[in-house]
């Protein structure tokens, strides 16, 4: 057991420097997250940048506040691939929500 | 028990083969409580998805606008209205308290139990302050008239996914806090040197548990910064 | 699926480099080699008390007994419901207090019991419980308390969903499908305490399945033996770890479901709720669409099925394998098979809803996506009767059994392929051709696994064997006259007759199809009385069964290899055993027996010409 | 008797019943015989392997049933022959499947010439609208529906002024001439089911959805409501007569528009309004 403890320190502790940096980051980021809303950008810029952002920051939390770019590939795999089948179905429900609200309008207002 | 048989181990996507062909274990060196969190942070992630996911379809197909979230969420400071005042400032305390748990996991496994506990309790404040405010935004919201149900703004989906998104997510928050607080008192008292049985369960206390904890908070950030991104901002 | 990608580059071969590589010492001494144990000895809660050894209990054992024979009660309350449905339709007016109202009810409890609170607890629950540790060479579960936790939840779960049926307006009537927005308006039987208690059943019900599925995972993936690899375990062991897994990302979009048409039916939400004008009203609901629900009720009802269909696929090949004496045919593409079909499960669920009225563009989309499906599934059935070619094979109850699985899962699994062919299915969808289908595919073919299986390891958890003369009288009774049920009401939906419908005698097509609905009703009570014997053979053969000793079917897997029959708590006294070689090495040329047991070294069997490590 | 004989008695039986069933489909009135030809070709392949598999089986129970020291095959795998059958199932599936959305690809694109037919469902009957002159049927909403406006046509709406109405659960079709379905439903789920047309839909409530067919045999056809929908369920029907031209001419010619009912409400109203003012 302390084998493994002190292999799990090894990969746990890190210098506080890097938690730092990431934290600094975060607020970066965000504050630029906020700054979209602020200038108040429209359309496709508005939305990539939130994207960017927002995978941005989820990236860093999980990379780093997780731990997750120190683990093995074993768990890092294990975990990102389920969300194949959340990328398939949000895919899926942005057709199906498309398709929904053109019938809606188009037999319950526009018409022809 | 001392071998060297984690040593050494090949790293990157041949490690990885090596740790599914190997026997014991499929992730080396991970404690089951560990492996146990992250398993149910990827489940608790599909159920956040799936709010996501309907309300993005909730969204997109009403045919009754949307109402201005950078409208309805902002602050009036001095009688100008700032958009996304309060909601801001919540994930500025949402990740300062992220960052302080990292800490206090750093230096739980570096047995400093002072700098540990106290991060602890940080981040619990933190937590606190951000259901605090989220408590204020709603009562504020109600008093404006949004309910479940309907609401002045628009879309009658507005209400019911924001009560029940950002409800679900601060019953994490509130959950999250709660542990803190007992994991705070249980690192001042010395739990996880001396190795103290649980409660409930009778299982020896180990800093890892402090990990494990982090990665339910760090969690609870990562989503805020999904709801924040989506139903905020968009 | 998340381990498709990983196990891809997993070869059996490489134990064997591991091996060489592992110690220096005699080569004699070098073939039993085994890596030391990574982690230290499981600490363990043993009870002492009557409470904390039977009741609140944290063995693993206990615990499956537990949700077996609570799953089994639940399924005895769905069997009867059953029985009132089919007297209905065999002979309307004979049970004069079945009105539609109860009908609706009797056929939404019996769904919503049968599939997930009989089969998805009793595989995974039960035999997951009892087999997992024991299989792989563990002492219990990782977390026991958290084990015993979701017990009691499903405990709960259950008791609120039987606590709806005295309550006012009675248990929900709106289909186990649960449809909005009938399962909430007043057209429908139970639309108000019913429905609400049967969304808590269900949420709490997801909530205590997660305690329960993060143990079989962690468990399986970290709490080996060592020598077991992934590669080695029994594919009981790979479907039920499949099905968890499935079910640990599928169980949240069935929560997310509840709790919304919780909200919807309390605080009058509009997620799945349009404007709707009933009796001469609009309601106060507006802008909320039906079809979001099913596709959430389908991304979890879909892979629900192979929560229910793989375990039996993985204890199928084991029952199969042990009893022809010969290995499983094709281990590791079983192992693939399984891995591919539950990830492909979570790309096919609008299969449900050709006929729906969702984006009709998503019909080719799901069409393929379930017709590829059916590529892996057909290699697993040539698998098993592969292995039945040239085998030695036992005709005992456990084996007529597995035979039976075979014939009713091929043909259920082919009009499978019907129902998924987006043309197809669009004349026989919602007609009786559909209930036939999923009831022989998911009704009848699990449940000849579920009773093959405790004639298999009933002589494990008790000691005594079951008596071979009544297990083939259940067997062919049942067997026989489940398909008997089954095969025919293929054909009533050929002729076009929807389900879910209390009586039709009135339609002129449908009045040819009494003398089949009466006969089918015969046969369903006929089967249903047919479980009383293997009620009795169990409970008699609890006394007066033969006692089994070890290992009374000379298979090789770990669960036969304990120290003590029935096993203890701990399942493995002082030691942990260690294993060299996969449980399917039966009649290895060169071998003194017919089988070699995991636990057997390669120095003790040196003759046999072992193809497999 | 050896568990062979039942299990090969069990096939034999399956497939006679097959052959001698009285019951099977119903004669196809419709367009998509296509969809017959899709499930038949399903069932020659389909059951051809439910045959050959399961005969497999009883040959294997056969031969090798326990003999104490019998030689028994240790030949875990065998790469050729999976891979053969993976390609061969690959093959049936494909098979199976590319005419499958041939004919999926019919059913969702509507001829141009189909006349649209609006079916409203609700707990727990049926009526109908049909476009008018101009062939375009007005904009409707579940929330304008009032007793003045049975079908909750727009009022500002120029198209819906001259829908034919049809309060009642009987719909005239002409023979050879494509339908478009359009279901809207009131309250809960419906489905618009004609087993001999084969074609079905869900109707759901708050979008519309279609499908399409061409009814091709004359005759009266009872309408089947084929989703859950409540209490009623089982007795949710309605009629379909499929006619020639002239008979449907006919028909259509004696039904309301929505501008003869405004009309006649007016009337109502005047008339009404007069009584009070004589009375006064």
């Amino acid at each position: 057991m302390d084998e493994i403890q002190k292999k799990e320190q090894a990969s746990s502790t890190h210098k506080i420097g890097i938690y730092l940096w990431i934290w600094g980051l975060l607020f970066v980021l965000s504050f630029f997250s906020y700054l979209v809303d602020w200038f108040q950008f429209q359309g496709l810029l508005r939305h990539s940048l939130i994207l960017i952002f927002m995978f941005l920051k989820a990236g860093l939390i999980m990379a780093f506040f997780m731990h997750l770019y120190w683990e093995r590939y074993a768990l890092v795999n294990i975990l990102l691939w389920p969300m194949t089948a959340i990328v398939g179905f949000i895919v899926l429900m942005a057709a199906e929500a498309k398709y929904t609200v053109f019938t809606r309008l188009l037999y319950f207002f526009i018409g022809g | 028990m001392s071998n060297n048989s984690l040593n050494n181990l090949p790293e990157g996507f041949k490690g990885m083969s090596h740790d599914m062909g190997s026997d014991q274990t499929a992730f080396k060196g991970v404690q089951w409580g560990k492996v146990m969190m992250w398993i149910f942070l990827l489940s608790d992630t599909f159920i956040f998805s799936c709010f996501l996911i309907s309300y993005m379809k909730g969204r997109t197909s009403t045919v009754v606008d949307w109402p201005n979230t950078s409208e309805v969420f902002s602050l009036h400071v001095g009688g100008v209205p700032v958009p996304l005042l309060l909601i801001a400032i919540m994930t500025f305390v949402l990740i300062t308290s992220s960052g302080t748990m990292a800490l206090a996991v750093k230096y739980g496994y570096e047995k400093n139990r002072k700098m540990c506990g106290w991060l602890i309790l940080a981040t619990a404040i933190g937590g606190l302050t951000f259901v605090g405010m989220q408590i204020f935004e709603w009562s504020k919201l109600i008093h404006e008239g949004v309910r479940p149900w309907e609401n002045p703004f628009g879309a009658k989906q507005f209400g019911s996914f924001f009560f029940m998104i950002t409800g679900f997510h601060g019953t994490h928050v509130s959950i999250g806090v709660i542990f803190l607080f007992i994991y705070a008192r249980k690192v001042f008292r010395g739990d996880f040197d001396n190795g103290k049985r649980g409660f409930f369960t009778t299982m020896k206390s180990d800093y890892v548990a402090i990990e494990i904890l982090g990665l339910y908070w760090h969690f609870v950030d990562l989503v805020w910064v999904f709801i924040f991104a989506f139903f905020y901002l968009w | 699926m998340s381990d498709e990608y990983n196990q891809k580059n997993t070869p059996l071969e490489a134990k064997s480099s591991e091996t060489m590589s592992g110690t220096s010492g005699t080569s004699s001494k070098d073939i039993d080699y085994v890596r030391p144990a990574e982690l230290p000895e499981q600490d363990l809660y043993h009870g002492h008390s009557f409470i904390t050894k039977w009741i609140f209990c944290q063995d693993a054992k206990i615990i499956g007994i537990q949700y077996f024979l609570t799953a089994v009660f639940t399924g005895i309350v769905g069997l009867v419901l059953s029985w009132l449905m089919r007297l209905q339709l065999g002979y309307p007016d004979l049970v004069p207090f079945i009105t539609p109202e109860h009908y609706y009810q009797f056929v939404t409890m019996h769904g919503m019991i049968m599939v997930v609170y009989f089969l998805t607890a009793l595989f995974l629950g039960g035999f997951g419980n009892y087999l997992i540790p024991l299989m792989v060479g563990a002492r219990d579960m990782v977390f026991p308390y958290v084990n015993m936790l979701s017990f009691w939840m499903f405990f709960i779960a259950v008791c609120v969903l039987m606590a709806s049926f005295f309550v006012p307006g009675g248990p929900t009537g709106a289909g186990w499908t649960l449809y909005p927005p009938q399962a909430i308006l007043p057209g429908t039987p139970g639309s108000n305490m019913g429905i609400i208690l049967m969304l808590a059943s269900l949420s709490l019900f997801v909530i205590g399945f997660t305690m329960g599925g993060l143990n079989y995972i962690i468990t399986i993936l970290q709490a080996r033996t060592r020598g077991m690899t992934l590669m080695r375990m029994p594919l009981t062991i790979w479907g039920i770890f499949t099905a968890t897994a499935l079910a640990m990302l599928a169980f949240p979009a069935l929560l997310v479901s509840c709790i919304m048409m919780t909200l919807d039916k309390m605080l009058e939400t509009s997620f799945f709720m349009p404007a709707i004008l009933q009796a001469g009203e609009v309601l106060d609901y507006g802008g909320g669409s039906p079809v979001l629900f099913q596709h959430l009720f389908w991304f979890f009802g879909h892979p629900e099925v192979y929560i229910v269909a793989l375990p039996a696929f993985g204890i199928v090949s084991d029952l199969i394998s042990v009893h022809a004496r010969k290995n499983i045919f094709g281990y590791r593409m079983m192992v693939w098979a399984i891995v591919g079909i539950g990830g492909l499960s979570f790309f096919v669920w609008a299969h449900h809803m050709y006929v729906s009225g969702m984006n009709p563009w998503f019909g080719f989309f799901f069409a393929t996506t379930t017709l590829i499906i059916a590529v892996p599934t057909a290699l697993k059935v040539y698998n098993w009767i592969i292995t039945l070619f040239r085998a030695n094979i036992r005709m005992n109850t456990v084996m007529l059994f597995c035979l039976g699985f075979i014939v009713t899962f091929v043909n259920g699994g082919i009009t499978g392929i019907f129902l998924g062919n987006v043309a197809v299915d669009i004349p026989l969808s919602d007609t009786y051709f559909v209930i036939a289908h999923f009831h022989m595919v998911m009704g009848i073919a699990p449940l000849m696994v579920i009773m093959g299986a405790v004639y298999h390891w009933f002589p494990l958890v008790t000691g005594r064997m079951l008596s071979e003369k009544l297990g083939k009288w259940h067997f062919w009774i049942t067997f026989l006259g489940a398909y008997s049920i089954y095969f025919p009401m293929h054909y009533l939906g050929f002729i076009g007759v929807p389900r879910r419908y209390y009586e039709m005698y009135d339609s002129p097509y449908v009045a040819s199809a009494t003398g089949m609905n009466e006969f089918i009703t015969v046969a369903a009570l006929i089967v249903g009385f047919a479980q009383l014997i293997f009620i009795y053979n169990i409970v008699s053969s609890l006394s007066i069964g033969k006692p089994a000793g070890k290992n009374p079917w000379k298979a090789n897997s770990l669960e036969w290899l304990t120290p003590e029959v029935p096993p203890a708590h701990g399942n493995w006294g002082e030691k942990l055993p260690v294993i060299y070689r996969w449980p399917y090495d039966f009649n290895v040329p060169g071998a003194k027996e017919d089988y070699i047991t995991q636990t057997t070294p390669p120095s003790e069997v040196i003759n046999a010409e072992v193809q497999k490590t | 008797m050896h568990p062979g004989i039942i299990f090969l008695g069990v096939i034999v039986g399956s497939v006679l019943f097959h052959i001698f069933t009285p019951w099977w489909w119903t004669d196809i009135a419709s367009n998509w015989g296509a969809m017959d030809d899709t499930i038949n070709l399903t069932f020659w392949i389909g059951g051809g392997v439910f045959i050959l598999v399961c005969l497999f089986m009883v040959y294997c129970i056969f031969m090798f049933s326990y003999k104490e020291g019998r030689i028994v095959e240790y030949k875990p795998e065998d790469h050729k022959l999976e891979k053969i059958l993976t390609i061969a199932t690959t093959v049936g599936v494909i098979a199976l499947l590319a005419p499958g959305l041939i004919v999926y690809n019919n059913y969702i694109n509507t001829p141009k010439n189909a006349l649209q037919v609006e079916v409203n469902a609700w707990q727990w009957g049926w009526q109908y609208r049909l476009p008018g002159e101009d062939g375009i049927l007005g904009t409707a909403q579940v929330t304008e529906i009032s007793d003045d406006n049975p079908f909750g046509i727009n009022l500002d709406d120029p198209n819906g002024k001259d829908d034919i109405l049809i309060e009642d659960d009987v719909l005239h079709l002409k023979t050879d001439r494509p339908v478009k379905i359009l279901l809207r439903s009131l309250d809960v789920l419906h489905n618009y089911y004609v087993p001999q047309f084969r074609a079905k839909m869900d109707a759901i409530p708050g979008i519309i959805t279609y499908y399409w067919f061409e009814p091709n045999k004359i005759g009266e056809y009872e309408v089947l409501c084929a989703e859950y929908c409540g209490i009623g369920h089982y007795a949710m029907r309605a009629k379909v007569i499929v006619e020639s031209e002239g008979n449907y001419e006919n028909w259509i010619k004696e039904q309301e528009t929505f501008s003869d009912l405004i009309a006649k409400q007016e009337k109502n109203k005047l008339k009404k309004n007069l009584m009070a003012k004589n009375n006064n």
